[in-house]
């Protein structure tokens, strides 16, 4: 281990480490565009100079091996002077539309000019100018707001090794493109938006959706695979807008990929269930209230019914089950799982899991590995016997159709309790159904396939009368 | 339309496959053999040599767009690339540049309507003794003087 | 004129083949290295010679060598014959005209760092050159001195030849070496060095095609002959290119220390037209220009000229005479550099073309007050701000030209126009 | 008014009476009646012009082309104290732009008038208008939306 001292505080970092991250990792924040932690060291921007003693003049950060001894200051007169210069040439050929951009309030240029930069321009000639264009089917590029940082070609040569994006010609001629007719499109195409230090790669997902000065920013963890990547909920108006991965070293490191990306559409979409409602023998359907469905639902709850939870449920929510399980001695129990997808690995350790369930391990960890396994089959066979009078589903399982198996057999039930965050065949069919609250209406927990029970909390209101399945299942 | 490389450059591509240690390497010297073949590089023959040196497109893109020596595709039969660096200025080469534009009715970067020449006005070329200096497709022509270059031209066919 | 050693042949038909290097004592050193010489002792040899790299720099080559690690394989060498420096044009005669005498010193090199592997980078203008060189390879290794057990001994060597195709900026060492392994040239971070770790990130010594062309005379003829030329502290012989407004311009291998007038008015025939001396460039364009007062009393080696303000660089002298436009001549280099600028750090990519717009603004007539300041402080911004040098090599020119021609830049921001008509 | 030095004022018929004063009164009344320009607006009949820099009614400006000149920043909408500015921002149908309002429109009857969206308008597409006049007979006539901003009705 190496001992330095950066701007006086005693720092103790591995050696062959750079300057920069010893700084970044003790909480001293040195100025970069084109330093990413997660990919190779390119050392173009020039912006992160620090003063060593005994060095002649100031040096790149991120370049700079640590050293015993070392001394450090990360800001002092030269030091700026020279960050000034470099934002001045930034800026030469910068369109400066922080209006009209979506990166302003987020945006690393924008923040550095401010702490460093001049308030007027000596560059008096033409700017250069290039293309707008979509570059994939997420993501668009202003390439005159680039800053070359080339952290997105090396995201694309290291991370997802797919190499979709080149710099195109030579000195300021420089231009990211894309080659004719190969766009961005592999499953992590979203995460160059996040790593963009401008706003050259926008979203278009999120594009003109909200400022973010005006955003919300909550933490919660991604339901779409069992993974489990940490994410940063940005929520406008009382509606999740973005979303966007959260560092997490053991998890998912700095990434997410587009699918979960773009999950939060699903706790929108317009077959949410948002009201308490039975249906008669006849067929009608009245809206009703909490408390009358929970005292439905305790009546026909026994010995002989059958319960069927998905691996969507919170630890809170399986818990709770499991105390219901228990006080009226269901036997009948089974896990609900989202088939299984492929699995993907990437450059840096990322992965996007097989399992499509964000907590198969919780449903192991509550009700055991024959339930979670044998479970579902033996609840299906008991209704398509008759020996279940009542059936029992808490699904929540988004972007997913039950089975076909299953809505047949649950026709056969006397009486069939649905509990989901959306409507779906087997709604259609229910005595009584339940809305309840997607991961991003309540605070609850998954564990993820690692074993880590990772929190999450509420981002938005619920949707109507929709409850989180626990504040349902404790008044059992 | 896809392109492919015939057996005789086939058979280079192979011999330079030995002669570095990795794949990437062959970048440089496949275009070479690209642009020999297909008498300048376009987007089919990006993705031909990106194919072969097992590289993105993009990257080939890339590299292809950052050195300039490289034939363009749609060149003329004789490409003119004019040296324009100062010791070549000092001695001419701006007449020399001149005297082609309205010889051949043409703008550096332009083909003449037959398809016979592109004029290209280019950075040192490493002949500042012996300048002004033209370099005509893969040879010299060198102490030019408008006159003689007249000569070269017509000599040209 | 003094004996001429590196370009003695260079003007004798048939020079490039390998029959008449063999008359030549033609591999008679690389013989002698690989059989009678120790590594370690080859290597103390050409310290003790006081070679130093002729590719601008002026680094000792010896030294250069003794950085490699030993134990680490494979390692490579590069010979640097992407000659591409404004003014420059040495190397592409040595290798039209004498590519034997380079391959033998790739040889020698190599067997006194225990190479296997060498690659000459020859900019890809040179098609004649690559041309050549490969059939000097060819013929070489017919003749078994590449391949496998090169002279009866156990030492293995292969050379390829890797074309550019046109970056000036591959030029610089470790641009050279990313432009090898099927990059953009982007020079590399410095530490790590080449020399620890280079080509395919293994050891690699990098050297330039006349200092590698010196190798085989500094055997045959010894350290101590070679020391008798030249200055104490840059030996041996120098070519010297002349070009620009010279009665004769061309390639004139001199000793280092040889006065500037001299190889102006004796060798290069004197300033044409009968006109008189404005400025001279002394070390290709990167160089910072000198006046004529200034080049009167200069003599060109790598001290001497260090003193004036400038460098001797690779030697070319570029020659301006009184018709010259300073502004004009500066708007030139400036373009080139902006042209050539890899656009991989900040200061260098904008700064280069930013100076390019202003100096185009001013040639054109439009400068405006406040534009040389700017100039210098934009120059000021750039140097030592980058990864390699070229930001300097662009922001030297600007600031001696300013320096030295000052009124001209004043009066054509006042008057907007020429102070020389032609 | 002191007289003397007690602090009591001795007064005779004549200033008592104030005739005088009366009179000095009366040719003021006159001077006004004939003379002093009247500066009474007979408002509604007659329309008043407010001054120059007064904060009125809303409006938003034109490019030359007749589009609208905000490109949908939220500066105005950031800057707005009272916050009665809801804007929502779409691609611009126009090749030259980026960006541009779908919707624009503030609610007037939170609006505090202190023109602070016009200060912080980065394209001066926001302007007060010296109309001070704004009526309405129900809440949602105060709710300007941007056809009403563009065109004044």
């Amino acid at each position: 281990m190496v001992k330095l001292r950066i701007n006086n505080k005693e720092i103790i970092a591995e050696p062959g480490t750079s300057v920069m991250k010893a700084a970044l990792d003790n909480g001293i924040f040195i100025p970069h565009f084109c330093y990413h932690p997660a990919l190779s060291i390119s050392g173009n921007c020039r912006i992160c100079v620090v003063s060593v003693k005994n060095m002649p003049k100031p040096v790149t950060s991120c370049t700079t091996a640590v050293a015993e001894g070392m001394e450090v200051e990360t800001e002092n007169k030269d030091i700026a002077a020279i960050r000034k210069s470099v934002l001045e040439f930034f800026l030469i050929n910068h369109p400066i539309d922080c209006p009209v951009c979506d990166q302003a309030g987020e945006c690393t240029l924008q923040d550095f000019t401010y702490l460093y930069g001049s308030d007027h321009s000596r560059f008096s000639e033409e700017k250069r100018t290039w293309h707008t264009k979509d570059v994939g089917p997420l993501v668009k590029l202003w390439a005159n707001r680039c800053v070359l940082c080339a952290r997105c070609v090396r995201f694309l040569n290291e991370i997802t090794k797919t190499g979709e994006l080149g710099i195109m010609n030579r000195g300021d001629r420089n231009v990211i493109d894309t080659f004719p007719g190969m766009p961005v499109d592999n499953p992590l195409s979203g995460n160059i938006v996040d790593i963009c230090p401008v706003g050259a790669l926008i979203s278009k997902d999120f594009l003109y959706q909200a400022r973010v000065w005006f955003m919300d920013f909550k933490q919660s963890v991604c339901p779409m695979c069992a993974t489990g990547c940490n994410i940063t909920a940005g929520v406008y108006q009382g509606k999740i807008k973005r979303f966007a991965p959260t560092k997490n070293l053991k998890v998912n490191q700095y990434w997410m990929c587009d699918y979960g990306r773009l999950s939060y559409k699903f706790v929108h979409s317009d077959n949410r269930l948002t009201a308490f409602l039975t249906r008669s023998q006849a067929g009608s359907v009245t809206k009703t209230t909490l408390q009358e469905s929970v005292n439905i639902l305790k009546n026909s709850l026994s010995g002989d019914t059958a319960v069927l939870a998905s691996a969507y449920m919170d630890n809170e929510g399986l818990t709770a089950l499991k105390t219901v399980t228990d006080k009226y001695g269901i036997k009948n129990i089974g896990c609900l799982l989202k088939p299984d997808g492929k699995a993907q690995a990437f450059g840096g350790g990322f992965k996007i899991s097989h399992d499509n369930n964000p907590n198969r391990k919780g449903f192991e960890n509550v009700f055991g590995k024959a339930v979670l396994d044998n479970g579902y089959r033996q609840v299906i066979d008991a209704v398509k016997t008759g020996k279940a009078g009542t059936l029992y589903v808490i699904n929540g399982i988004l972007d997913y159709a039950l089975p076909q198996e299953l809505i047949d057999a649950a026709g056969k039930v006397k009486f069939l309790v649905v509990q989901d965050t959306h409507s779906s065949a087997l709604t259609e069919k229910a005595h009584l159904v339940l809305p309840s609250c997607t991961y991003a209406e309540k605070n609850g927990a998954f564990t993820n396939e690692q074993g880590m029970e990772q929190k999450f909390n509420r981002l938005i209101d619920p949707a109507g009368a929709a409850e989180p399945d626990n504040i349902i299942l404790n008044q059992l | 339309m896809p392109k492919t490389f015939n057996a005789k450059t086939m058979e280079k591509f192979q011999a330079l496959s030995q002669r570095y240690p990795t794949k990437d390497a062959l970048l440089l010297p496949v275009l070479r053999l690209a642009e020999e073949e297909f008498n300048g590089i376009d987007d089919d023959a990006m993705e031909l040599v990106a194919g072969l040196v097992g590289v993105p497109p993009a990257k080939v893109m890339s590299v292809f767009t950052f050195y300039t020596h490289y034939r363009r595709a749609g060149s003329g039969k004789y490409l003119l690339q004019v040296c324009s660096t100062l010791p070549c200025a000092l001695r001419g080469s701006q007449e020399i540049f001149e005297h082609l534009k309205k010889k051949l009715g043409i703008d550096s970067e332009e083909t003449t309507k037959d398809g016979k020449f592109t004029l290209k006005k280019v950075e040192c070329l490493g002949s500042c003794g012996t300048s002004p200096v033209v370099q005509i497709n893969e040879d010299y022509y060198e102490n030019l003087t408008t006159e003689k270059l007249d000569e070269i031209l017509n000599k040209l066919q | 004129m003094p004996e001429k050693t590196l370009l003695k042949h260079t003007d004798t038909p048939n020079s490039e083949t390998m029959d008449f290097y063999l008359s030549q004592k033609g591999y008679e050193a690389s013989r002698k290295a690989l059989t009678s010489y120790e590594p370690a002792k080859l290597i103390d040899e050409v310290k003790g010679s006081g070679l130093r790299g002729r590719g601008g720099a002026g680094f000792s080559t010896g030294m250069k060598w003794s950085f490699v690690p030993k134990d680490i394989f494979p390692k490579y060498l590069v010979c640097n014959a992407d000659e591409s420096e404004p003014g420059t044009f040495k190397d592409r005669a040595l290798i039209e005209r004498y590519p034997h005498s380079v391959i033998e010193g790739i040889i020698i090199a190599c067997w006194a760092v225990q190479i296997n592997s060498a690659f000459i980078y020859i900019r890809g203008e040179f098609t004649l050159g690559a041309k050549k060189l490969q059939k000097a390879i060819d013929e070489a290794y017919q003749k078994g001195f590449l391949g496998k057990n090169i002279f009866g001994s156990k030492f293995n060597l292969d050379i390829t030849v890797h074309r550019g195709a046109g970056a000036y900026i591959c030029g610089e060492e470790t641009g050279l070496l990313t432009s090898i392994e099927g990059y953009r040239g982007y020079p590399k971070i410095k530490p790590p060095f080449p020399a620890i770790q280079g080509l395919f990130a293994k050891p690699t010594v990098i050297n330039n095609v006349e200092t590698l062309a010196n190798l085989p005379y500094i055997l045959n003829n010894g350290a101590q002959w070679f020391k008798s030329m030249g200055t104490e502290k840059s030996p041996g012989p120098k070519i010297f290119c002349v070009s620009g407004h010279v009665n004769k311009p061309g390639l004139y291998e001199l000793p280092l220390g040889t006065p500037c007038m001299e190889i102006i008015n004796n060798y290069g025939g004197g300033v044409w037209k009968n006109r008189k001396l404005k400025a001279v460039i002394p070390g290709g364009s990167s160089a910072p220009v000198l006046t004529a007062a200034q080049a009167e009393k200069l003599n060109m080696d790598y001290e001497a000229v260090a003193a004036a303000g400038s460098m001797l660089g690779s030697g070319g002298l570029i020659v301006m005479d009184e018709t010259v436009c300073m502004v004009n001549a500066l708007y030139n280099l400036i373009r080139f550099y902006h042209h050539e600028s890899c656009g991989q750090c900040t200061p260098c990519r904008y700064g280069t073309g930013w100076l390019d717009k202003i100096l185009h603004r001013m040639e054109h007539g439009n400068g405006k007050q406040g534009d040389i300041e700017l100039m210098l402080n934009i120059c000021d911004n750039m140097r030592g701000k980058t990864i390699c040098v070229l930001a300097d090599a662009a922001a030297m020119p600007v600031q001696s030209f300013i320096k030295n021609f000052r009124d001209e830049f004043e009066y054509h921001i006042k008057e907007h126009k020429c102070t020389v008509t032609i | 008014m002191h007289d003397n030095d007690n602090g009591t004022e001795k007064k005779n018929l004549f200033h008592s009476i104030y005739l005088i004063e009366i009179f000095k009164g009366m040719m003021n009344t006159l001077k006004h009646f004939w003379l002093v320009k009247k500066f009474t607006v007979q408002y509604p009949e007659e329309k008043l012009k407010a001054a120059k820099g007064y904060r009125g009614e809303h409006r938003l400006k034109k490019d030359d082309q007749g589009r609208p000149k905000c490109v949908a920043c939220f500066m105005c909408a950031t800057a707005c104290p009272a916050e009665c500015i809801h804007i929502k921002a779409g691609e611009a149908p126009w090749p030259d732009r980026d960006k541009y309002p779908e919707e624009f429109e503030i609610d007037l009857l939170r609006c505090i008038y202190c023109g602070y969206c016009e200060l912080a308008c980065p394209c001066d597409a926001i302007e007060l208008t010296e109309t001070f006049n704004i009526v309405s007979t129900t809440r949602g006539e105060k709710l300007y939306n941007k056809e009403r901003l563009l065109n004044g009705k």
